[in-house]
């Protein structure tokens, strides 16, 4: 692609359609901005805040899934259709802790129907995280071996199929191993779902609540954990150098089917925790949960430059907040929120062609 | 431009082998409708060579639709279209289970058994189709109980028709079904409109609501009803100040609660189904929404919904059909549905009763039509059957009193309302 | 003697570096011109901005006197500039006379309409364009290869095959980057022979990047040196022999084999 | 050695799962319904105190341990013989490994079962009745004996079967013997001046498509349906087959088109919402046309983006029209959720088109339409651009394609046949509504592409014969029909990842299929 500066002699249509759409967007959008907060404000700052509560917390969910993506998007250059998929097991997880915790009576003088889980949260909360992630991780693990590794050498679109075929084979297993109905998460009391903090803002009690802000700072502790494993450990490294080039990985010694390996641990590790606290902050596991949350963790990790692991953390936050603010911004019915999202998507590559932070492809390297 | 006629020529001679198969085709696609007893010449030629011919019912031979034949030791199958994989496959689990057990109930009719095939259809128009023709290519389906989803239902009228199979559908309430003229599409569902209506009238003339938002899922059967809300609380002289949807199957709707809630409505219409009006109603305190009122269809009414929302749910409205209470035999019921599948009756989805009541209503109208010859065979008039189904009147089902209209609305009975009180749904006056 | 290919204070960034740093050149009809330089040196860059994969931030290219600069990389083709990989790039899963069929795509004019209608001009050149592409295995000596995959095809045959490609389009100037690179000597003598008959035989102007000294001091007319994106000299190749500059970026660059030293370099 | 039990105690760990995974998703349960339906011995008497039931049930599983047996008694990669002992030896530690998983399993249910544990709350398939069949109503552990005795049996036997028939080399043999009579066959003077007459291909053309329209006379309704639906998905097969297969640009969001197909001829031909009515025949053009028209304007902006971010965009795009088709603001236009209910369909010399077989034909056409369509863009100077976009964008630009056009031709192209299948699609249904249009179809037909083989017809029409035909097949197996296609689907892509029928090449240097009069000389080197 040309490079920003064009001598003047001869400008491409293209760049006069990127600058067009570009400034129409732009004065669309500060308008609506105009509209929304000066002209004619329709919502109070409690509302305001609310959306961005919103936004925020599924947003840093779609992050932790839309890393799983990246990293193993990064190392095959495949996009794992089936990751959804693999948070909904990790959900089930966590909910099977839940459940069996919920079953051990551990009656105080006040409450006599307290539970174990209800008495020690944070164990309870740990021990779903930790069933969760590692049934997950061990999944992804068969998936890849299963899956995946026999077609290393095969055309890129082939493993998207197996992915696809994983993914059919995984939902129609959950659907028969667990049942169609939809459960609930039984999150120890403290946890209740929709209690929280109450912030006063613009005259009005905005609730932050506790399991949106537990998935928050779970997810930027992963974030950071990841982000320091892939840039500071050995195993990162060598994760950074077969995502560049397997051949010369290999030949310097790295296990590269071991680092692929551990990249599915990892990623499925990733949609696990991501899967029970799906189920510890909205409360919902059945065998579909994981479709959706997938595909937009998938446009996510697109939509901040496929690949590179801060961009899905930003492109997951940014998803989650065009979510919640797009249609309120533009006057649009939440309904087509998903309509505004793709929209946005197509904007962001049309001046950014890999993405918010996405490495920027040379010619050669192409 | 020598090629391009050719091209033409190509075009006109294949359209004229089109044309030329289509009348040649004629006789063996169109044979079963018009002339029905000739597919079941093989089945009745059999016994004929062991019994005199007037072992055949004499009905067979007058009955438009021809009569399907049953070898004693054949089971009288009813077909379902349900979506039996992917995101809504509760609603075909819970149904195929509810039909089973209307199906284990009625127990042997002239020592023939009746069996319930369920197939998938995914809920689409397409899989609807694929079903509908799968069930009209069996000789012993005589009667479909669906389909579930409205728009496989759509897709599978059509195919049904000439083959004088009727139909009785206990979820399909998109009101054009019923609108198309087809005599073989029955119903023991509401539809949107009776309820709409009802329901904006006590929210503006009792509840006193003059705010309404109303919410719904996109779904065929939740737009309409909020639609016909929405109209109707117009109409009344109420002010709509919200109308949105939600995807169902996302877990979250706290953003579109928010954006409701800036509006400060006095109430909220849900149009939709348990699982998504469960969250809305478990989000709505954290949305700044704790002083509406959560009102909704049938779709969320039932245990499920109870357990679910918890102290959440307590004075949510929703509507329902006249259940008789707890009669006798819904207990019997809801406890054979629990050993039988582990979990509550109404549990996935509400409309367990109205499937088991939709089987029973079909078998006791084929034991009605169904006439045993003198070779022991069972014969079963098409036509008959068809028309039986459609006078179908005063029957006492557990979901209520089923009496079908001449266009096939069989859910006679008005609806009610229900509001959740001390974890109970309780029958508002 | 027409000027072929001109560039002038040629210049072209990514971010801070420069890769091609005001770069004169004249390159004059049916010579052959090599130009050469240490690893780096931004001679692959300095090809992708003639054929317009790069827009360069300033200079200009001249291509028969009409500027080059903006155009699309297939405007510069259709001009008549062709060009071939350092490591070979094929169509691996065409045939060999397909990926000849795709090089004559700029010289053909049947659209998707002809196709479906196989209207009589597209037959026409239908045929016209196998028959030549016939001729070109022919010219590059592949005959009896032609319905074999590319990536099936020898090392040497699929360099050849890339060349038989670009001469498709009926180029005046050929960009030929490193065409001997990964061959033996043998084979490089072979290379340098069949590159001559190129200029002799097609009239075509040839660009060539070369490591292999003993191909670019045979069998170039004019010889540009480039380090660090700026040229460093131009001259005849006994000028650029005894140029001390040339040798100076040689060895600094570490590649101290000298230009006299023909040893084959690894691909 | 030690590497050789590995091996088979791996096998008896991974069929131990599997049987128990068989066992929680109740398809032990379904296999013997199934089975009584093939056997009919539903009303047979028991035997040995077994019920039929549980004798189906029993043969099942026996298949699956004697699988077992099979393949954890095969011979170690490094090992150069294949001893009698060995395999024997390998084949009893599988079935041992395999019985004590079992064994284990029947052991934990039964005895749950036993406490009255409710256990079909959290697995929703092991009700009281499965667990009964499965512990052949014995006691759990009389059961769980059984099951180690029985899982030795039949490995043993497995064993003994895969070395007794010498395993794969049966397989090669016969391959081998196969080959070699074909080529003799080739041989013969006559094969060969037969084989090279283009008057034997067409001769085998025509046959075919005899065969294939005297198909549906014979069909049957749902079979003809089925065709239809496996037809219409050629259709999008060929037009996907166009943007994926050739020109190498991954579409996750073909339904869209497909959809604009469907909702133009609902929109123009039923009487609600509009009551346009046209003529089925005026609308199918313009249903083409608009599609194709949506490819363009859609791929103006995005068709410069590469891969997966292309492939991300068409995702958006499909979704978006889906939403958009079921979103209030639009529902007085495309009938919103409820979609739009009697499609109007042809009529052709005053014969209207009411059943599967007329549609089946129609469809006939437009699949022989859009093949010689797809065929001549192959074989053409466009053809052979997109293909080279596919193998090196950079390079096809170097070769003076202008890829942004060829491009958009091919989406365009695609889009039409997306168009074309859409239209016909929901005149043939009489109705149409967003559910039809989700992006499993996109994944479909990707999948209908690839499975097939990219890059060529035949591939094409075989993918979709897989990936409609299949799950029709399929139904036999009731609630397990989508869980076992998505498992082929796997082991499919693993076992031919070059698709069913591969993509092959044309011979063009000899002069044959050109009909260039000169002959070029035999210049073979090695």
């Amino acid at each position: 692609m040309p490079s920003a500066k064009a001598p003047a002699r001869r400008v491409s249509t293209y760049k006069i359609v990127q600058t067009v759409l570009g400034i129409l967007f732009a004065g669309y959008l500060l308008w609506r901005l105009y509209v929304v907060f000066i002209g004619n404000p329709a919502y109070g700052s409690d509302t305001w805040a609310r959306f961005i509560i919103s936004g925020v917390i599924l947003g840093s969910v779609y992050a932790l899934i839309a890393i799983g993506y990246t990293l193993v998007y990064g190392i095959l250059r495949m996009i794992n259709f089936a990751h959804g998929d693999i948070m909904m097991i990790g959900a089930f997880g966590g909910y099977f802790v839940f459940e069996a915790l919920k079953a051990i009576p551990a009656p105080t003088l006040t409450d006599p129907k307290f539970t174990f889980s209800d008495a020690h949260p944070i164990i309870a909360v740990l021990l779903a995280f930790i069933v969760g992630s590692s049934i997950a991780a061990l999944s992804g693990f068969f998936l890849e071996k299963i899956a995946y590794r026999p077609l290393r050498g095969a055309p890129r679109l082939v493993p998207l199929i197996s992915a696809i075929g994983a993914s059919i084979f995984l939902e129609n297993a959950g659907q028969l191993l667990f049942g169609t109905q939809r459960r609930d998460y039984a999150n120890p009391l403290i946890l209740t779902r929709g209690d929280g903090w109450n912030l006063p803002i613009g005259g009005a009690t905005v609730i932050l609540p506790y399991t949106g802000v537990l998935t928050l700072v779970v997810s930027i502790l992963l974030m950071v954990g990841l982000y320091l494993l892939v840039m500071r450990t050995r195993l990162g490294r060598s994760m950074r150098a077969v995502a560049e080039n397997k051949q010369v990985a290999a030949l310097m010694g790295i296990d590269v089917d071991g680092i692929i390996s551990r990249t599915f641990i990892i990623s499925g590790a990733l949609a696990g925790a991501a899967g029970v606290m799906w189920g510890i902050h909205l409360g919902l596991v059945y065998y579909y949960v994981g479709f959706l949350p997938g595909i937009k963790a998938f446009t996510a990790a697109v939509l901040g430059g496929i690949g590179s692991v801060p961009g899905a953390m930003l492109g997951g936050l940014f998803l989650g907040l065009v979510e919640s603010l797009g249609p309120a911004i533009l006057g649009i019915s939440f309904q087509l929120k998903d309509v505004i999202a793709f929209a946005i998507l197509v904007l962001v590559l049309i001046f950014r062609p890999t993405g918010i932070v996405g490495e920027v492809l040379t010619e050669e390297k192409v | 431009m020598k090629r391009l006629y050719f091209v033409f020529a190509a075009f006109l001679v294949a359209s004229m082998v089109l044309a030329a198969c289509g009348t040649a085709a004629t006789p063996t696609a169109s044979a079963p409708a018009t002339q029905a007893p000739a597919t079941q010449a093989p089945a009745t030629q059999a016994p004929a060579t062991q019994a005199p011919a007037a072992a055949v019912p004499a009905v067979c031979s007058t009955d438009a639709g021809g009569c399907a034949v049953f070898k004693p030791d054949q089971t009288i199958k009813i077909g379902m279209g349900a979506p039996m994989t992917g995101d809504n496959a509760a609603f075909g689990t819970d149904i195929s289970q509810a039909g089973k057990l209307a199906v284990s109930d009625a127990g042997k009719f002239q020592g023939f058994s009746f069996e319930l095939d369920a197939q998938d259809d995914g809920g689409t128009g397409e899989g609807g189709a694929a079903v509908a023709n799968k069930f009209v290519a069996d000789p012993q389906v005589v009667a479909i109980e669906g389909h579930i989803f409205s728009g496989a239902t759509a897709a599978a009228i059509p195919i049904y028709e000439p083959k004088n199979i009727p139909m009785m559908s206990p979820s399909a309430t998109n009101p054009t079904l019923t609108t198309t003229g087809s005599k073989v599409f029955n119903r023991n569902v509401f539809t949107d409109g009776k309820q709409g209506k009802f329901d904006a009238e006590y929210l503006y003339n009792t509840l006193k609501i003059t705010d309404l938002a109303v919410m719904h899922d996109g779904s065929a059967y939740g737009q309409g009803i909020a639609q016909v809300v929405n109209d109707s609380f117009k109409a009344l002289g109420g002010n709509v100040v919200a109308f949105q949807a939600i995807t169902p199957g996302e877990s979250d709707y706290s953003a579109v609660l928010a954006d409701v809630a800036s509006k400060k409505p006095g109430a909220i219409y849900y149009g939709g189904y348990t699982a998504e009006a469960v969250i809305l109603v478990n989000e709505m305190k954290a949305a700044g929404l704790g002083s509406a009122i959560f009102f909704s269809d049938d779709g969320i009414y039932g245990q499920d919904f109870l357990d679910r929302t918890k102290a959440n749910g307590e004075g949510v409205y929703a509507t329902s059909a006249p259940l008789p209470p707890e009669s006798p035999a819904k207990t019997t019921f809801d406890a054979a549905y629990l050993a039988a599948y582990g979990t509550a009756a109404g549990k996935l989805s509400t409309y367990t009763w109205n499937a088991y009541d939709a089987a029973a209503v079909l078998i006791k109208d084929i034991e009605s039509v169904a006439v045993l010859g003198g070779d022991g065979n069972l014969y079963i008039p098409r036509a008959a059957l068809v028309a039986a189904v459609r006078a179908t009147k005063d029957y006492q089902g557990i979901s209520g009193v089923i009496t079908c209209d001449p266009t096939g609305e069989c859910s006679a009975s008005n609806p009610i309302l229900n509001e959740v009180k001390n974890g109970g749904w309780i029958v508002v006056p | 003697m027409t000027i072929a290919l001109e560039t002038r204070s040629l210049t072209k960034q990514f971010g801070g570096l420069t890769a091609v740093d005001s770069v004169d050149l004249v390159i004059q009809e049916g010579s052959i011109f090599s130009v050469i330089g240490p690893n780096g040196a931004g001679k692959t860059t300095f090809y992708n901005c003639i054929t317009g994969f790069y827009e360069p931030e300033s200079g200009e290219v001249l291509f028969y006197d009409k500027s080059l600069v903006g155009l699309t990389p297939d405007q510069v083709t259709y001009r008549g500039i062709s060009r071939t990989y350092q490591n070979i790039r094929l169509f691996a899963n065409m045939s060999a006379i397909e990926n000849i069929l795709v090089g004559e795509h700029s010289r053909l004019r049947a659209n998707w309409a002809d196709a479906i209608l196989h209207t009589p001009r597209m037959k026409k050149e239908e045929k016209a364009a196998v028959e030549k592409a016939r001729q070109l295995l022919n010219f590059v000596g592949l005959v009896g290869l032609g319905d074999q995959l590319a990536r099936n095809l020898p090392y040497g045959a699929q360099r050849r095959l890339e060349i038989a490609r670009a001469l498709a389009s009926q180029p005046r100037l050929l960009l030929l980057d490193e065409p001997t690179a990964g061959m033996n000597p043998h084979e490089s003598v072979d290379m340098m022979h069949f590159i001559r008959r190129l200029r002799d035989e097609l009239g075509i102007t040839i660009l060539l990047i070369e490591h292999d000294m003993r191909v670019v001091m045979g069998i170039s007319e004019q010889i540009a040196v480039l380090d660090y994106g700026a040229k460093i000299a131009e001259g005849t190749p006994a000028e650029i022999q005894g140029n001390p500059r040339v040798i100076e970026a040689y060895l600094g660059s570490g590649a101290a084999s000298g230009l006299n030293n023909t040893a084959a370099r690894p691909a | 050695m030690r590497k050789q039990i590995k091996l088979s105690l791996n096998a008896g760990i991974t069929f131990g799962i599997i049987t128990i995974f068989l066992f929680l998703v109740g398809f032990t349960s379904t296999v013997a319904d199934i089975l009584a339906e093939l056997f009919h011995n539903k009303a047979a008497t028991s035997l040995l105190g077994l019920t039929p039931q549980m004798l189906n049930m029993l043969i099942f599983l026996g298949l699956v341990g004697l699988w077992a047996g099979a393949f954890g008694s095969r011979k170690e990669k490094s090992r150069s013989d294949d001893p009698w002992g060995v395999a024997v030896l390998d084949s009893l530690i599988t079935g041992l490994v395999h019985g004590l998983l079992v064994c284990g399993l029947v052991l934990l249910v039964g005895t749950l079962d036993l406490r009255g544990v409710r256990m079909n709350v959290y697995l929703a398939q092991v009700l009281p009745a499965a667990v009964k069949l499965f512990l052949l109503g014995k006691a759990p552990l009389a059961g769980g004996l059984f099951y180690i005795v029985f899982m030795l049996a039949t490995g043993f036997l497995g064993g003994l079967f895969s070395r007794g028939i010498g395993r794969g080399s049966w397989r090669r043999r016969s391959a081998a013997a196969w080959k070699n009579t074909w080529e003799s066959f080739n041989r013969l003077s006559f094969v060969t001046q037969v084989r090279g007459n283009p008057i034997t291909r067409y001769v085998i053309y025509g046959l075919l498509l005899l065969l294939v329209f005297l198909v549906p006379l014979g069909a049957g309704q749902y079979w003809n349906y089925t065709i239809g639906t496996v037809g219409i998905y050629v259709l999008l097969g060929l037009g996907l087959n166009i943007v994926v297969g050739l020109a190498g640009l991954l579409d996750l969001g073909y339904v869209a088109f497909f959809a604009i197909g469907a909702y133009t001829m609902a929109l123009l031909t039923a009487p609600a919402p509009h009551h346009l009515l046209w003529s089925f025949w005026i609308v199918l053009p313009v249903g083409v046309v608009l599609a194709a028209i949506t490819g363009l304007l859609l791929g103006t902006p995005v068709l410069r983006m590469r891969g997966d971010y292309l492939a991300i965009v068409t995702l958006g795009f499909g979704e978006i029209i889906r939403i958009l088709s079921k979103s209030d603001d639009l529902t007085a236009f495309t009938g919103g959720p409820k979609g739009v209910t009697a499609v109007g369909g042809p009529t052709l010399f005053g014969k209207p088109f009411n059943s599967a077989i007329d549609y089946v034909y129609l469809i006939f056409l437009a699949v022989l339409l859009v093949i010689f369509v797809t065929n001549r863009l192959q074989n053409s100077r466009v053809g052979r651009a997109w293909e080279a976009m596919r193998e090196d964008e950079t390079v096809s630009r170097a070769m003076g394609i202008n890829t942004l056009t060829q491009k958009l031709l091919a989406f365009a192209i695609g889009a039409a046949f997306a168009g074309l299948g859409g239209a016909i699609f929901a005149s043939r249904n009489q109705f149409t509504g967003p559910d039809d249009f989700s992006l499993m179809v996109s994944i479909n037909v990707v999948a209908v592409v690839i499975v097939g083989g990219m890059g060529n017809i035949p591939g094409v029409i075989a993918g979709a014969l897989v990936l409609k035909g299949l799950p029709e097949v399929l139904r036999q197996l009731q609630d397990y029909r989508v869980l076992v296609f998505g498992a082929l689907l796997v082991a499919m892509m693993l076992w031919r990842p070059a698709g069913i029928i591969p993509s092959s090449r044309r011979k063009m240097e000899s002069n044959k299929d050109t009909g260039v009069t000169e002959t070029p000389k035999e210049g073979r080197e090695g």
